[in-house]
């Protein structure tokens, strides 16, 4: 890297820095944000003229940062010829438009947004032409479409400018996608995404069999950043852009920059056949067209663009033609077209701004008005029209001659002709740009009285237009060296093919084309009038059109699609789900095969086969009965039952008694639920829908009835071998399935207690939201009585469950106490008296027994988590990992020997936890029903006959 | 054994109870205790991070049992990036969520908060399939709780059906856990990877069912087609906060099926040879067209961000699927970028939906401060669509790049990149008509009461730039990060060296 | 032997008592005399099997076992108050104040007539 | 003998449970299914006794206890939401 | 009794599987409370059966036990699925409170709203 | 003093025969174990118990409870008859109501217990003043004998044991 070479990043970053500038002063004028937009255009512009001289002696500057090596992006920056044109072109045009944007814009517009725009933009179009990594390049190619959908946009408040803007970034936004996957491919081919290395491979790319998927993807990314057709569409849309921006990205910069691209691709891509084939044609197409329709175009801006797009696909076509010399021609148009565009550009800005209005149908006679306009516009647009002394002519000689000599699928007439249609076209259009809007007599209808602008507009187009003279007249002294150095860059070094820039080349063929343009484009000027209604009453495909209606198609196929996909309904996400999963594992099953059964089955004693006709019977039932919500809770309770019972019979006596107290409790909170709910479920879905449900439901049961059938019949060998001989000795208990749960896996029942925690702060919060929201309103209007019976809290049901409750608070404390060896532990315990707890409730209600609690139920959950959790945690205190367990045998005369295990602080936690999420739950959801207005008891029973008799007594019944 | 290893578990679990049950009353205390946890869980984060980054495995034995016979967590650079991104994340996205009083709408916002931390991180932890089942209900549970957070109908419906298809999705896992169990005996990843692959391949019906049924269940929670129906009605309904803090919600699916599908039922083991690539391949090229078509035809914002998540998922999948440590690497760092860029989406669109009252993508009358939303969301959408200059571009490269040693290259490349055109022009005509097309409407009359919808104040907006901020960084340090996560996913593929350290601590000294 | 015979009878006893309470459950045609049915699995059903089971293990296996008792014990204390439950969800879904003996006291029914009110209560 | 026997009360209490069933399907009314649940608690019992009998065990006792005390607790449930509507009042 | 335990789980699945899939709260509750059943069931059968061999270690002789671990991951999951299905019946009573019908579904997909407004 | 460590010294000895039924073996540890719960229980569940009912006859008690179990043999027998041997037509089904002497609500608690545990009589409800029980008789021709029979041989020993 030579030491100039290290100044390459910071030119590109310099717009980048600078934009941060203007978006921090929003609200300051508009002199103070384009002198702070220029200062970084100027540092960057001068870093470039110290780097020219080397560049001008044939030096290529290099310099690389890294960045991404696992990818192969690096920020690597080279300067050529080709980079040196462009980096010109971006900073010097920038430069002027910062200074007539100043003037053109408003006061009420929100300058330093623009100006951040303008600079972004510039910093984007700098990367392209800077970039030695394809993959940066890419980088920066998305950049300018990001930047040019804001400044389109920039007047967010016109509907054609946000339409504009957004067809903008989808038509470029979509080639850049294209273009990623074409550079991808270009870099698998070469083994490298630098762009020095991609271009000396030229020979293996076009060789490789991904050529020419490459080829088209990084083409159709050229394309609709150039505006090549099909996809010039939205070039003059983009024209609801400020007059500045059009100038800028439209005539100058970020539409060259498809152009540029093929010309740096140039050695890498061009030379084939179907580098030919397509990129000629298209251009070719291209050119004709656009010259055609800028011909009746009546918007000034619009006339610009598709003039534009016509010198793009002039462009194009030369760069298509794949011989050096029509390589070398464009980069010499590229120079004369970024002149003479411009300045025609901000010359319809000035226009507008003065009179205005855009319409050349209302225009005319402004040569008196604004002489100073005129003079720059029309050596503009004669410039534009190819007339000799005018850069213009310079380049559309050479590129007739180029035409001329071009043989497409073997015609030798076909490029010749369409190349002078395009360029009589061309004449035609600039013509009309002069004779309608500059001569012609004063009108008196302007919109606003038009005179020339003040200095700082007009300044930056004079400027533009001198050049064109001078290169014009003196196109070798000028420019030539310019030209030579960057069309060497696009050949790709080697030898430069012959050229002379001059105005006089002798009579060539171009010269009878030249000729026939001119004088046919006098012609149809003079026929415009009549020509023009013809357009007018020709019916056309207007690509506007089509493509709004493109968007809304597929906005709203996708609409449809969405929608009718994520309907809504639940239920048939479930069915997806299941009917995915019983596909899949039949799929994955059929993959393989299954060893022979290792198992011998067990034998069916009779009652069990009672037991499974209960459950199977008791399951049919609820499906059949479900609508009946009560009935289907009954049968639930058989379910339940039967499951609890086969537990015991198939040696877990753990799980009997985890399943049948966790069921009664559930069964609880679904009659607390039923509650409010309505008491029968509608049938609503028909009949082919709940064969449908039964189908999958079938073939889901039958699915994992077999794969239990699979396992349960072949032997495996387990890691529980070492539970059961390590229970007793290293977990201190003889019920194995509790020391695996408070020891062995003890952090899952940590992860279990701390979901029911977070059960019972999610219902605690529920309800609050609902007491506390618009539902509680609902619920107070609700009427949920249901007094079938008056009596509410039966005499004998609170004698009775007085009695029970010590008994069942017994039963809790030793379930709790053996647990480690015998079945039980502290979830049962929990459950048990939490069940304890619900009788009481149940016979003596809400208020009275709540009038009792001693402690917040709220507050027993955390003291769960929190001991279970610390218990885990005192561990450490021993350096050994969390819920290490400790145990001892204590003994104590004349009481026989007992054990102290730390799994049984843990099983305290787990107890408190439980205890305290159960009755939270009920508790919520009675809280819930005193809402809805029902009463409250102050006394456990409803009536108390012994205190009739004292009230007798007393005589005060 | 290193005991901070389980911190990131232990520390929101000690929290939470006491920001639920003691500081119940008290939203300041509250929030300071949530925030300095927040804070500690990033440390302890970076902290594990830099422990992992060695490339040694690290195991804690719970309960000082061998594995496989207790629980152990394993503490590898994989576990430890997700770790810290959810950490990072959790920060963002607490913050926000303080700042903008979300967390005061309804009760214990703060200790689901941590609970639902305490879960994913137990998740990326644990070296335990059934262990990581527990892990998988704490955080789904605690997601139910941060969903229905502040209630409302539509919030309520929505909740409603996030709670019942995870059930659903939960009975599947044990399904599949069961099947597993009854096929090798055992739940300790390691080991389970040990003896899958001793399976004979023509005995292997049993456990490929396990593996598959697996993967669905890990689908559902990446939202994967064609499990991935409700993820968009969730996200678009759960309070935007929580919506973002989901944004590592999918990703403990994709991280869980990096896991599984390399550690146990990974490329080499014959039993179950290609079955999770070959399916997933498809159901990722479907995911990112349903959220692309989602993008584009999404009425309203909330459902636009959450099916650009849904495409998200699809494009990092899409790099999974090809079970390489290469492309696995670009996978992770796709990972890391979009769980930040969908974050950012939500935080940004609470910020919108909050000031407009509505999420409805139709003109209403610019808001207060229109531009610096207009700025933010750009900045989210070109996040999100994959453009530069933040880390979706390069993250969309890395993993386009990865994918070119695929067969499907084709097909993968188009379905990424017309997604990501799709979702481009979604964004774009949302963010036109949301604050262009606003601007043409005369301002909305100031109401009868006087209450006009009160700026953002910076602390509200601070943590949406960071979350952006991240993906800028995210960009520029995309040489070292990208180097980093291709060590990850190196370490990943290196099954003996995950079994040795958990199985056989001796032979690693 | 003895033991044998006594532990036969017993399981006999209580095996014919529980089948008959099941089958009045299915062989008595209304609700409220079904209600009567359960009483018998209840008492000399379980009853049986739980006498059975302590003369089992102390007669059989020569451990002391009384824990049974206290399934009786909670037996004895719940299986009234089910049936009251069960036969009042009865009398009041399908019958009326009518349909029943008066109560030949000053208050109807507890299923249809509230409780007085109480001087203390509001 | 006493195999005899318990295969006999086996019978009876299964037999039995049959005989529930048959009541839980048919009903007709809420008192009737929640009465057969009832007693198919209790069957469930006297059969866990059994088995424990059977098995000469006392290890499956606990489990007999606790159906006892729950199952008078979902049935008092049962009744009091057909009575009352609301189980908790 | 293989064949008990695989139809048992087998016919609580099919159950399960289609009240899930019905438009009400209240089936889908049943409907997930079945499946639960049967995932258990279906977990606990990963054990293989076994006949009056309950892993309560017996410390007076040898005994053979049956396989004590996925006892202890049924009584896990009956836990976990005891807190879900609490937290699964009070969203849904929310849910019925607040839009006023208990059904699973939103009637206009995403787009939709019940009808009802939070504020009035 | 006594009585606020042992409010309910019946109900202590109870449940210390509960622990020792529970744990199904009487050792010293396991006596001193129940003891202590014994003692702690009824103070922890105390507040669940705002009356305190009174055992005036202990012996009356076991008389009554030993009349009942014979009252249960044999009504067990004459029950199983009719359900197995009669047809259903031929049952004859009476209501009867029973007005009760008894106010204690734990002694109408054992009554009404009593009437439904012996086969043959269910008690549905009482009166909304508790001063009437209503009495489901199975088969009975003689509604009033049942009655008497149900005063004279329950309520009677009742009133002695707890009034
Ligand atoms: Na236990
Ligand atoms: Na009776």
């Amino acid at each position: 890297m030579s030491d100039g070479a290290s100044l390459l990043p910071i030119i590109a970053i310099l717009p980048f820095l600078g934009a941060l500038v203007p978006g921090l002063m929003i609200r300051a004028g508009r002199t103070a944000c384009a002198t702070f937009t220029a200062i970084p255009t100027i540092l960057a512009l001068t870093m470039l003229i110290v780097l020219a001289p080397s560049v001008m002696r044939g030096e290529v500057l290099q310099a690389e940062i890294a960045w991404l090596p696992q990818l192969g992006l690096s920020a690597a920056f080279f300067l050529d010829g080709l980079g040196l044109l462009f980096a010109g072109m971006i900073l010097g045009v920038g430069l002027l438009i910062t200074l007539y944007a100043r003037f053109y814009l408003s006061g009420e517009d929100p300058m330093g947004q623009f100006y951040t725009y303008l600079l972004l933009f510039q910093g984007a179009m700098l990367g392209i032409v800077l970039s030695d990594n394809i993959l940066l390049l890419l980088i920066f190619w998305e950049l300018t479409s990001l930047s040019s959908f804001l400044l389109i946009g920039y007047w967010k408040h016109l509907p054609e400018g946000r339409q504009g803007a957004r067809m903008a970034l989808a038509v470029t936004g979509g080639g850049g996608l294209a273009m990623i996957g074409g550079m991808l491919i270009l870099g698998h081919i070469v083994g490298s995404y630098n762009l020095t290395d991609i271009l000396t491979q030229g020979e293996a790319i076009r060789a490789s069999e991904w050529y020419l998927p490459a080829l088209i993807l990084i083409l159709l990314g050229a394309f609709t950043k150039s505006a090549q057709f099909p996809f010039h569409f939205w070039l003059p849309h983009a024209m609801a852009a400020p007059t500045p921006v059009s100038a800028y990205l439209h005539s100058a910069t970020m539409v060259k920059a498809g152009v540029f691209l093929m010309a740096r691709m140039w050695p890498a891509l061009a030379g084939t056949e179907a580098w030919f084939y397509i990129v000629t044609t298209t251009g070719l197409i291209t050119m004709v067209l656009g010259a055609l329709i800028a011909l009746f175009k009546d918007d000034l801006k619009a006339l610009l663009a598709f003039s534009t797009v016509s010198h793009l696909g002039l462009l194009t076509m030369l760069l298509g033609m794949g011989t050096k010399l029509a390589a070398v021609v464009a980069v010499f148009h590229i120079i004369n077209h970024l002149t003479f565009k411009a300045a025609l550009f901000m010359t319809a800005g000035i226009i507008d701004h003065e009179t205005h209005t855009r319409d050349i149908k209302r225009l005319g006679g402004l040569r008196h008005l604004m002489p100073v306009t005129f003079v720059i516009g029309t050596v503009g647009a004669l410039s534009m029209a190819g007339i000799p002394l005018f850069n213009g002519f310079l380049s559309k000689e050479m590129m007739l001659e180029e035409a001329a000599h071009t043989v497409w699928a073997g015609s030798v007439w076909a490029v010749p002709v369409l190349a002078t249609l395009g360029a009589l076209l061309s004449v035609a259009y600039s013509l009309r740009f002069i004779a309608h809007v500059f001569l012609g007599p004063v009108r008196d209808d302007y919109p606003a009285k038009p005179h020339d602008p003040p200095f700082g507009m007009w300044a930056a187009p004079a400027l533009l237009v001198a050049m064109v003279v001078v290169i014009g007249v003196l196109p070798a002294a000028v420019v030539g060296p310019l030209v030579a150095v960057a069309g060497g860059a696009v050949i790709g070094g080697g030898e430069m093919p012959y050229y002379s820039l001059k105005i006089w080349h002798g009579v060539t063929p171009a010269l009878y084309m030249s000729g026939i343009a001119v004088a046919g484009g006098l012609l149809l000027l003079a026929l415009h009038r009549v020509l023009d209604r013809i357009w007018l009453a020709v019916p056309r495909p207007e690509a506007k059109v089509i493509f709004d209606a493109l968007v809304s198609w597929v906005a709203a196929l996708s609409r449809r699609i969405t929608e009718s996909a994520h309907n809504g309904a639940v239920s048939r996400y479930l069915a997806i789900l299941t009917v995915a999963t019983v596909a899949l594992g039949y799929v994955a099953w059929r993959g393989s095969g299954l060893s022979a059964p290792t198992r011998a089955p067990l034998p069916v004693p009779p009652v069990v086969a009672v037991g499974w006709v209960l459950l199977i019977v008791a399951t049919i039932s609820v499906v059949t009965m479900h609508r009946s919500r009560f009935r289907a809770l009954v049968l639930i309770g058989v379910i339940g039952l039967m499951i609890s019972a086969g537990f015991v019979y198939l040696s877990a006596p753990d799980l009997a008694l985890t399943q049948i107290s966790v069921e009664t409790v559930t069964i609880m909170l679904l009659l607390l639920a039923l509650h409010f709910l309505p008491k029968t479920t509608p049938r609503e879905s028909g009949a082919g829908l709940r064969l449908r449900d039964a189908a999958i439901a079938v073939a889901a049961g039958g699915a994992v009835a077999g794969l239990a059938y699979a396992f349960m019949l072949r032997d495996t060998s387990s890691i529980s071998d070492y539970h059961l001989a390590n229970s007793y000795e290293g977990g201190g208990g003889t019920n194995v399935v509790n020391v695996i749960l408070v020891d062995f896996r003890g952090y899952d029942t940590y992860g279990e207690i701390i979901v029911l925690g977070i059960a019972g702060l999610i219902i605690f919060a529920l309800v609050e939201t609902l007491l506390t929201g618009p539902a509680a309103r609902r619920l107070r209007n609700a009427d949920l009585s249901r007094n079938i019976s008056r009596d509410r809290h039966p005499l004998m049901m609170v004698v009775a469950t007085r009695v029970m409750m010590p008994i069942a608070v017994m039963v809790g404390v030793y379930i709790f106490l053996r647990g480690h060896n015998q079945p039980g532990g502290g979830f049962v315990a929990g459950l048990v008296i939490s069940i304890a707890l619900l009788m009481q409730y149940m016979a003596s209600g809400f208020a009275w027994t709540q009038a009792r609690k001693r402690i917040e139920y709220h507050a027993m959950i955390g003291w769960g988590v929190v001991i279970a959790g610390l218990t885990g945690a005192a561990a450490w205190l021993a350096g050994a990992p969390f819920l290490t367990s400790a145990f001892g045998y204590i003994h104590l005369p004349p009481i026989e020997e007992f054990e102290l295990a730390s799994a049984m602080a843990f099983d305290l936690g787990v107890f408190l936890t439980v205890l305290g999420a159960v009755m939270l739950m009920l508790f919520s959801l009675s809280r819930l029903a005193r809402h809805a207005g029902e009463s409250v008891n102050i006394e456990p029973m409803d009536y108390d006959p012994s205190k009739r008799v004292e009230t007798a007594e007393g005589g005060d019944r | 054994m290193n005991h901070w290893i389980i911190a990131p578990v232990i520390l929101p679990a000690l929290l939470a109870p006491i920001l639920g049950f003691v500081m119940r009353h008290d939203i300041t205390l509250a929030r300071a205790a949530s925030v300095a946890g927040a804070v500690a869980l990033v440390a302890i984060a970076v902290g594990l991070t830099m422990l992992a980054a060695g490339g040694e495995t690290h195991v804690y034995r719970l309960g000082d049992w061998p594995a496989p016979f207790g629980i152990v967590l394993v503490l590898d650079r994989l576990s430890a990036l997700m770790v810290l991104i959810t950490a990072v994340l959790a920060l963002i996205v607490l913050l926000h969520a303080v700042a903008s009083g979300w967390d005061a709408r309804g009760r214990h916002f703060h200790a689901l908060f941590q609970f639902q931390l305490m879960g994913i991180f137990g998740a990326f932890l644990t070296g335990d399939i059934f262990n990581l089942f527990v892990f998988f209900e704490i955080l789904l549970i605690a997601s139910y709780g941060l969903m229905i957070h502040s209630g409302g109908p539509q919030r309520m419906r929505a909740g409603l059906q996030y709670v019942i298809i995870n059930l659903a999705g939960s009975t599947l896992f044990l399904f599949a856990l069961s099947t597993l169990y009854g096929v090798t005996g055992t739940l300790n990843i390691a080991d389970l990877a040990l003896r899958v692959q001793e399976i004979p391949t023509d005995e292997a019906a049993l456990i490929r069912v396990a593996a598959m049924l697996l993967m669905i269940v890990f689908a559902v929670k990446a939202a994967l087609f064609p499990v991935q129906f409700w993820l968009p009605g969730t996200y678009a309904n759960a309070p935007a906060p929580v919506a973002a803090l989901f944004a590592i919600m999918t990703k403990v699916g994709a991280y869980a099926i990096l896991r599984i599908h390399t550690v146990i039922f990974g490329p080499g083991i014959e039993a179950t040879d290609g079955l999770a690539g070959t399916w997933l391949f498809p159901a990722a090229v479907l995911t990112i067209a349903v959220g692309a078509f989602g993008v584009m035809g999404a009425r309203r914002l909330m459902p636009l961000i959450a099916f650009s998540v849904v495409g998200s998922m699809g494009t990092l999948m899409i790099a999974v699927s090809v079970f390489t440590p290469e492309a696995t690497g670009a996978a992770l760092y796709y990972l890391v970028h979009s769980t930040f860029a969908a974050a950012a989406l939500f935080l940004i669109a609470d910020l919108i939906v909050t000031r407009r009252g509505a999420d409805g993508l139709s003109a209403m009358p610019a808001s207060v401060q229109n531009g610096l939303f207009a700025s933010l969301f750009f900045a989210g959408a070109i996040g999100m669509a994959g453009m530069p200059p933040l880390s979706g571009f390069l993250g969309k490269l890395l993993v386009l790049d990865a994918l070119r040693a695929s067969p499907q290259m084709a097909l993968a490349w188009v379905a990424v990149l017309l997604g990501s055109l799709l979702t481009i022009v979604g964004f774009a005509r949302a963010g036109s008509t949301l604050f262009w097309k606003s601007t043409a409407l005369p301002p909305e009359p100031v109401p009868a009461d006087g209450a006009v919808p009160a700026a953002a104040r910076p602390v509200e907006v601070a943590p949406t730039m960071v979350a952006i901020a991240v993906l800028a960084l995210l960009a520029a340090l995309a040489g070292p990060v990208a180097g980093y996560l291709e060590g990850t996913a190196t370490q990943l593929f290196d099954r003996g060296g995950y079994i040795g350290a958990v199985l056989f601590p001796q032979a690693e000294g | 032997m003895i033991a044998d015979i006594l532990i036969t009878f017993f399981l006999v006893v209580s095996g014919v008592f529980g089948l008959v309470g099941s089958f009045g459950l299915i062989k008595l045609r209304d609700t409220m005399q079904r209600v009567h049915a359960p009483t018998k699995a209840t008492t000399l059903g379980v009853g049986g099997v739980l006498i059975a089971s302590m003369l089992y293990f102390l007669l059989i296996k020569g451990s002391f076992s009384f824990h049974e008792l206290l399934i009786t014990l909670f037996l004895l204390l719940t299986a009234p108050i089910t049936a009251n439950f069960i036969a009042k969800t009865f009398i009041a879904v399908h019958l009326r104040a009518r349909d029943l003996p008066e109560t030949g006291g000053e208050y109807g029914w507890a299923v249809y007539d509230d409780p007085p009110t109480r001087p203390d209560a509001e | 003998m006493i195999t005899g026997a318990l295969v006999f009360a086996f019978a009876c209490y299964g037999l039995g449970l049959l005989f529930n069933l048959w009541r839980i399907a048919t009903g007709p009314d809420a008192a009737d299914r929640i009465l057969a649940l009832d007693t198919m608690v209790i069957n469930v019992i006297a059969l866990l006794i059994l088995y424990g009998i059977w098995r000469g065990t006392a290890v499956y006792y606990e489990a007999s206890m606790l159906v006892a005390m729950v199952g008078f607790v979902s049935t008092v449930a049962y009744a009091r939401f057909v009575l009352r509507g609301d189980i908790i009042e | 009794m293989e064949i008990v335990v695989a139809s048992s789980v087998g016919v609580l699945t099919a159950g399960g599987i289609y009240l899930m899939l019905r438009l009400r709260a209240f089936p889908v509750i049943l409907g997930l409370a079945l499946l639960s059943y049967a995932v258990n069931v279906f977990l606990f059968s990963s054990g293989r059966l076994a006949i009056d061999m309950p892993p309560i270690l017996n410390k007076y002789g040898e005994a053979s036990y049956t396989d004590p671990l996925p006892q202890a991951l049924v009584l896990t999951a009956i836990v976990i699925s005891f807190g879900m299905t609490a937290v699964l019946v009070m969203v849904a009573l929310g849910s019925y409170i607040d839009c006023e019908d208990d059904r699973v579904d939103m009637p206009g997909g995403l787009d939709g709203d019940t009808g009802k407004d939070d504020g009035q | 003093m006594l009585k606020r460590v042992l409010p309910h010294p019946v109900l202590s000895i109870t449940l210390t025969f509960v622990w020792l039924a529970l744990v199904n073996k009487i050792t010293l540890g396991n006596l001193i174990l129940g003891g202590a719960l014994g003692m702690i229980v009824p103070l922890v569940t105390a507040p669940y118990w705002p009356d305190r009912p009174t055992l005036r006859n202990p012996l009356m008690a076991a008389e009554y409870i030993l009349v009942v179990l014979w009252d249960i043999v044999v009504a067990n027998v004459q029950v199983a008859m009719i359900i197995l041997f009669k047809r259903n037509d031929a049952i004859h089904s009476k209501w009867v109501t029973i007005p009760l002497d008894l106010t204690s609500a734990e002694a109408i608690t054992v009554l009404a217990g009593t009437i439904t545990m012996t086969p043959g009589t269910v008690s549905v409800t009482l009166s909304a003043d508790g001063s009437n029980l209503l009495v489901h008789c199975l088969h009975t021709d003689d509604p009033e004998a049942v009655r008497d029979q149900i005063k004279a041989r329950y309520e009677r020993r009742l009133m002695e044991v707890f009034q």
